[in-house]
């Protein structure tokens, strides 16, 4: 194969190599991007059905479905931008579990001085 | 109580101390016939010693006479890494003990004349050396990707799966780094393992390197070991994501663009959740085997995590088991770096193709979602800033996107969207490693 | 050995361990049921002997020690049921651990959608 | 967005590419010839290779082209456990990993021409194969038996030792189904770790499996490598056992038997509880000192517990480590069922073999339960449902107890009767394991 | 070398190890705390500068610092003997995480009799 | 239901048992003949065997028929540590797992002819034997350090550095016990294994017996195994401390010095604490890089705790890492005491040299701090009784001291100076461990 001018046979092999490699990633994903929206109706005509058969379906409409996850993003939101602020806090539990206490040259109270941490 | 002078002299005599070894004792002649010397001492019975003797024996021992400027060099890196996970919170559970790592395997002890004091992580039956077999095997990373795989959430991905082609579009710093290693000069085998770099994940880094460069012979070839290299360049670029995106997001993108704002994703039922794992882990092993060790166990994980029925199991995975894998990987890799093993030109070389493949990928995740773009009605277009999440690097360059699409308009964010691309650049990365096995090994 | 018509010599000998077997595994468990009853009627003399010696003997008959096994039988059903109610519960637990966040890529804030599990 | 058709399309096509590859390549021809020349191609530098034919040698790569017909049935077996577990909670700690590993244990892989890509639980370097020592070595189930015991409270069994007995005779089951192994013409070792199905207790049957069959020669007899049957065999009946069991438990009791009412259980003094481990820990491994690593473990496990000094190792081997551990054994044994290695005639003889030995050992507890009964005076007699409780499958074996009960008498609470075989029936089997080691080896 | 009447050789190069091994010792220790108060005082300096320059310094008197020495030695004291006092406590929490249930056999519930240890 | 006389005649029953073994079959004769024939009985197929025989086949297989009298001593001592541990409350969570350990390690069990049942700690492929492993190849005591240092607060020695030299004053235990047991003929690796003992630190002293007396060929010299007898001194007398300590401590310090009141440390900034770590594994490791497996750990653990960025890491080292690692630690080390290796005149005198050298390793502390004071002014006097506290045995020799000064000052809390010598103690030790490492290996 010659792709570039006077490649040497080890850059066209791993030339192929490249090409064949990255395709085939974009395949992977494709082909996972296709099942799993095919999944995904599957089991939301399943839903639509069940609901359907019980006389539900006209509670609830497609868009109810789909705003709720508006409703989880601002959630999401929120818990971001509230774990940003408060970091730190885990540390506090940690300060409980050290005085549980141990050495492996005693077992009793040790580390009196966690608290100033 | 102590003066300040009396410090700075304490600090100097060590100083002397330390230069007057370089000076004298490091010229030449001193490896063989010193070391030799102290062996016969020892294996014949000495008839008078005196203790002034036996310091100087000592001292023969200390890292003062065994120090390289190697070994400094590489503690001065460590104490930076520890610097930056400590000061700017870089990625500290990893900077942390890679940074620890890379002083302990850096303090200079006495290995002439073949004496084996069992200390260094390539000295046969030294503690460093046993727990690195989990590196050189391959045992951690996996066991890595299971508590991942148990705390990763993949409803972003399954509410939104054209996101995951970006994940994909990104793994060309993978193979655009593999090329330049192979005109570098590295062989097959080890370009292969420098390409990883690119796919901005430590893990996946270290298991492929310890498979396709590590000092043995691969598919006919004598490799060189590249763990170390690889994992620290790896690790090191992941942490300065923050750093190394954004001129390349604002490069490629137009002002327009940077303000697309995306649908929320819907919410995700429980059996989606469910099926997620189970179907991904058949689908992608399928079609790359050689990514059964990672991706096998993080979808394993991930279906611990989302049964509901397994949930203690999904919690030691996540916390002590990862935990303890990470201390254990994160010292051996550091300690791997060894002056006189690391401290080559390879070395620097596998740091520029690193630093090329992260602003590849980035840049290769955000030209894919313009090229989306292209495709798709007015109201689904893609944010192109959400792309550069695509290289992995979790979570960071998804926050690193979150971050940058506030700055042009501070009510889109775009964290959610940016999670998809996100974990799925993490299975395409490991897709492409097994691909790497494949035609490698 | 001839327990069954013309049994084959493995087969005779397999009878033989399978014999032996069963006996060693009940002697096991007797010897460990003798024993322990022991163990058990020494340890409730004793108690009963150190009581007397304080003259508190009279205050808890035998019966007494007995009742409150039936108490704990009463608790243990009351929690057996409860826990067969309540089984998903741990998992509330987990949620808040679980922000706790960890990625080996990095060390932040991580699976922000943890809450609409 | 995207139509059900479509999706049905591409579903289409992935099964006819598996179909095609069922018709054409694998028809005896393929193996070999193609086999080599892949080899061919990797070991000489290739002059010229287009990205196509870099495709098609890929395609040899991947499950497409490797899978068999038993691979396919084996990631259904782990669908189907997986899908038991979550859908009717049946030992899902266990059918999650167990299931999971089959998946991951029979993705096809590339392994013609003698190329080890490191990925089979039986080729040599792979994770799993690292992480299958502990199975083969039998390290694992001690470390379970463990936590088991810094979780178990022998507290039923101290107050009512004569309910041990229960534990004991409910062991026929293993030593009927060993004679019957023998009949069917497995050799004496393996034999004796088919009967440990009968024990009902997975640690121990994978232990004494990897003692007596594990593909080893053992006391001058070339064994087969039957530790994924056997374990899988246990495992599923123990899941089971609310199918099994209450028709047996219904056949040979009368209405009257099963509405005995049993005295309440004595409270047990803290020192009765850290006597007991030490003194069953002494007993049971001087009458078979075989059992020493599953009862040794187990009773040391209980001291932990029961010593009240010691509550942050309890706590430890009762939740971290026997995660760690339950983690790493399920997968790897659900992994070791490998089409190849697994789906034999063999296999079937185990299943039936372990079918018919679960409905004897429930027998065997019912029954003797009855026969001590006629030695016992009124007040004091044993419902005979407890017996079944003694094959332990603990605790739900002591679950099916208390709810037949219920079934007879609405008010008559037998789980805690119930629990006393059933943890002695631990012990029964452990040492039951011992002696076939003595015997055996 | 003739330390002690007629040693032995092998006891005499003893004498010399274990002279230069408690030399070393004391050295390995000494240096430490010559490098680390040295540190300390560098730290020091550089805080009081700081405050210095943010001219807060007369707020802060050497002996303030010292005596939070104090206190937090006080609050020890507490610690270590509230600790010494309520060294059970750990224990009520184990019960509940037991409660979260496994068994290798099985994954419900067990050991429902925990509540009486 | 059951009478006490009858659980008398068990008892009297199984004590004739054991008896009867003693008085008739260990006297000579026995070995031979008998192990000979049962290993016949089962390489050739026997055609004719009565349930009888193969109960007596299995009596010679039982701990009743192999017991020595030394395994009954040992299990006695085991069960006498837990004695200790639950009624005295010392040192329980090494006690327990180490008695319980002992008595697992000297459950007899049939070795004649040469067959393997994989039952002892020293046959090959017996659980014990791969957990002993950790042992032998020194690979838990770093792992414990690692622990350590994730839970050991440095602020009273940063607060107060010269106490530091208290902790190196105090290792004069182990050269001293070192020349002790050179002149009682150890060999000089043994003798150095034996010496660390006066270290009063269990892990060193394990990881080091492993280095330099764990039966292999150490610097030309063939050494024993001793790593049993020198971790049970060493954990011994930890564990008598509070017996052993106080009346050297009041034979050596007048009643005036009893009651030195000293001022109470000052509050350390968090950057200190940083620090310390960083510079102390630099430092010490530099000077004696023998240490670097205990140091490496113990700082790295350090560094992980007050980094401030590690919580997790640091949480799951000093709780599930260092917990997991102990059961193993204390398990197999107890084990290690099978009889036949344990019950020698060499334990002995390592016992005896052990006590000495806890006596004078409290003894050089006391007296350093003395020594110390003839320097100090009046107000920085250091309280003698402190010096006790170098010996390590973290945290029970500073609770002694602590306990003692109260006795003559009720309201002079000793506890915080005392931790500052206790920790260096630790460092003290390791830094001597590395130096014996140089010079013997
Ligand atoms: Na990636
Ligand atoms: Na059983
Ligand atoms: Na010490």
């Amino acid at each position: 194969m010659t792709l570039l001018f006077e490649t040497p046979e080890f850059l066209a092999q791993g030339i192929t190599i490249a090409i064949t490699g990255y395709v085939i990633v974009f395949a992977a994903l494709v082909i996972l991007f296709y099942v799993f929206t095919a999944v995904s109706k599957i089991l939301l005509s399943r839903t639509k059905r069940h609901l359907a058969r019980e006389g539900r379906l006209h509670q609830i409409k497609e868009d109810e479905i789909e705003i709720s996850g508006e409703v989880s993003a601002a959630i999401a939101m929120a818990l971001y931008l509230h774990t940003l602020l408060h970091d730190e806090e885990s540390g506090k539990l940690t300060i409980k579990k050290i005085s549980k206490n141990y050495t492996p040259w005693s077992s009793k109270i040790y580390g009196m001085r966690n608290f100033n941490r | 109580m102590f003066g300040l002078k009396k410090a700075l002299t304490v600090f100097g005599i060590i100083a002397v101390l330390a230069l007057m070894n370089f000076a004298f004792v490091q010229n030449g002649y001193s490896k063989s016939p010193d070391g030799i010397s102290i062996t016969e001492t020892q294996s014949k019975t000495v008839d008078s010693e005196s203790p002034m003797e036996g310091l100087y024996k000592f001292f023969s021992y200390t890292g003062f006479r065994n120090a390289r400027v190697g070994n400094l060099i590489m503690i001065a890196v460590g104490l930076f890494f520890i610097f930056l996970a400590i000061k700017y919170d870089y990625e500290p559970l990893l900077l942390i003990p890679i940074g620890t790592g890379i002083i302990i395997g850096n303090i200079p002890f006495f290995q002439d004349g073949g004496i084996n004091l069992q200390l260094g992580i390539y000295q046969e039956g030294s503690v460093l050396n046993y727990l690195y077999y989990g590196v050189l095997k391959g045992i951690y990373p996996p066991l890595i990707f299971l508590g991942i795989g148990a705390m990763t959430d993949f409803s972003s991905l399954i509410s939104n799966p054209k996101l995951m082609l970006l994940g994909a579009a990104a793994q060309v710093g993978i193979f655009l780094t593999f090329l330049g290693a192979l005109f570098l000069g590295f062989n097959m085998p080890e370009a292969g393992a420098i390409g990883i770099i690119g796919g901005a994940d430590g893990p996946t880094a270290i298991f492929l390197s310890s498979k396709l460069a590590n000092g043995g012979i691969i598919n006919g070839l004598q490799t060189q070991n590249l763990i170390g290299p690889i994992a620290i360049a790896a690790y090191s670029y992941m942490a300065l994501v923050p750093v190394i995106q954004p001129p390349i997001m604002r490069l490629l993108t137009s002002n327009r663009e940077r303000v697309i704002r995306m649908k929320p994703p819907r919410a995700v039922s429980k059996l989606e959740k469910i099926i997620f794992p189970i179907v991904a882990l058949i689908l992608t092993t399928f079609i790359s085997p050689g990514a059964l060790p990672l991706l096998g166990m993080l979808f394993f994980g991930n279906i611990l995590k989302e049964s509901g029925v397994t949930k203690r199991l999904a919690d030691t995975a996540r916390n002590s088991l990862i935990d303890i894998v990470t201390i254990l990987l994160g010292l051996t890799v550091g300690a791997s770096t060894q002056a006189d093993v690391f401290l080559t030109s390879q070395s620097i070389l596998i740091f520029v193709l690193g630093a090329l493949s992260f602003i590849v990928a980035t840049a290769g995740g955000v030209m894919f979602a313009k090229f989306m773009n292209l495709f798709l009605t007015e109201g689904k277009r893609i944010n192109p800033l959400v792309g550069a999440a695509g290289v992995s690097a979790v979570p960071d360059s998804a926050r690193v996107v979150q971050t940058e699409g506030l700055k042009y308009d501070s009510s889109n964010h775009l964290l959610m969207h940016a999670m998809a691309p996100n974990v799925s650049g993490v299975i395409g990365s490991a897709v492409a490693a097994g691909i790497m096995m494949s035609f490698l090994m």
